[in-house]
């Protein structure tokens, strides 16, 4: 099974919950076990609010999301147009936020490793980031 | 089969603030991302101040979307109780377990997985 | 509450309930009516129906879904680059149908006109369909 | 507050196929759309021919979505069963009535609100 999909949105914290709702929804034909599932939005919603928060920080830009599936495999990629970072490998360590005054845990790039099977960053500072993830979905068929 | 449940509103998330002496309860249900947390974060903080409160128990046990967002949410916390020499109590449930273990809360926060038993505790 | 969204998918059949889910939760933070719901999910895959199997007929092309939240307004936009429509106005006619060989009941824009408050066709001969809908939602508070 | 449901394969959708006497039973229940519809149109004329039903019921009682390729997939069972000398049956629910209504289909096909009510006067 292929199919592909590409969401545009403004980064309303709002829309965390649509990110995660729109990549179940796409999701389902490849039906993934609940944990499966749940990994999955999980690592959505700490790409997407990080775009939200970090990338477009107190402004309203556009959020992307792209997603793929290729037999049982499934890539997702989310872009922004924000500020970038600028020390990708610093930002990917567990527990390092530039935002401790925002409650942020610096978990989120972890989860994303640890729930997704790869974990790319590409960022400039002034270019935006994109992160690019995939995952093996165990077909029991 | 799994499902999606649209609340009123689109914030799939309700809560509830209780004051049992001492202890402030805050009952969470639904989903706690980042959008969330921002929305009961100052309340829960106002219920601290208001009602002089010494131990705060998160009860997390009807939630059943947890990211990185309810980490900081509950460090936060953790931080502002223990500041007014307070105590936190976290009530879980099995979906929660493997992000609260991987972010190292089960180390500095007590956990139960019930709310009976965490006011018990909290009580003593 | 002001909020949009843009879509993309491939033509497959089984991205029809894709888009009934996605402009589901896009709706959702509206808090449509049971009733609502319906009609505009079901607006949504006749248009997008029409898109597959009329616009791009045998062949996979994209469909494009646009969204958009203006207080308690919806306009939906459905797109594709498809055969397109030599006569809107005849295609709009209840029980009119090109593809009675395929079990096509020619109810689909009469249903998108019914369940809607609005419903604009542009279309052209090998330029493709816009179909745009729009519908307000009674808000409860 | 409503549920999406995700089924098996993302079909939203399960049928049965019966065969009771000379009538064919087709139940069908989550959504029908023009995906789901190509999937079990092409079964159920197999059906027909197969047992030589004289009588074809198609139970849409547990069916929560249904667009014009509904409409179509009934109109179309019409025309074949009626070629055959055949009869047609359609239980509905509330939800179908209006997109049922606005298509005709109750000015020329009979329909119940139970498949024990169709069932038994196709078995007259
Ligand atoms: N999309 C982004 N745009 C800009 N900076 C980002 C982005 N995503 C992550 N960062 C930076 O990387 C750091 C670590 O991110 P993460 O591990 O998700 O933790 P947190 O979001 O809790 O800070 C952030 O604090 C931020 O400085
Ligand atoms: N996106 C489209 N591209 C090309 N032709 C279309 C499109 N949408 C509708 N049409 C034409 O308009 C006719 C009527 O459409 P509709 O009322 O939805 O009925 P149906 O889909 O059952 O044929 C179709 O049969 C087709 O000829």
């Amino acid at each position: 099974m292929n199919n592909k999909m590409h969401l545009e949105f403004p980064s309303y914290s709002q829309n965390e919950s649509f990110a995660r709702m729109v990549i179940s929804a796409f999701v389902a034909p490849m039906d993934p076990t609940i944990e499966e599932l749940s990994d999955i939005k999980t690592a959505v919603s700490e790409a997407v609010t990080n775009a939200i928060i970090h990338g477009y920080e107190n402004d309203i830009g556009t959020v992307y999301m792209d997603a793929e599936i290729n037999e049982n495999k499934l890539m997702v990629i989310i872009k922004d147009n924000g500020k970038g970072i600028e020390d990708v490998n610093k930002a990917r360590q567990p527990l390092f936020t530039s935002r401790p005054d925002l409650d942020r845990s610096g978990m989120g790039f972890t989860i994303m490793e640890t729930f997704m099977d790869s974990l790319d960053i590409i960022s400039n500072p002034g270019e935006g980031t994109t992160v690019i993830m995939s995952k093996f979905i165990n077909t029991k068929k | 089969m799994l499902n999606i449940e649209y609340k009123y509103g689109g914030d799939y998330m309700d809560f509830k603030i209780e004051r049992d002496n001492n202890c402030l309860i805050v009952s969470l249900e639904g989903e706690v991302d980042h959008h969330n947390s921002e929305i009961i974060k100052d309340k829960i903080d106002d219920g601290i101040i208001k009602y002089h409160a010494r131990n705060l128990i998160l009860d997390f046990s009807s939630v059943d979307f947890m990211d990185s967002s309810g980490i900081g949410l509950i460090l936060g916390r953790y931080k502002k109780i223990s500041a007014l020499d307070g105590n936190i109590y976290i009530v879980d449930n099995e979906k929660l377990k493997r992000i609260l273990e991987m972010s190292g809360i089960y180390k500095i926060i007590k956990i139960f997985d019930s709310l009976d038993k965490a006011r018990e505790y909290a009580g003593r």
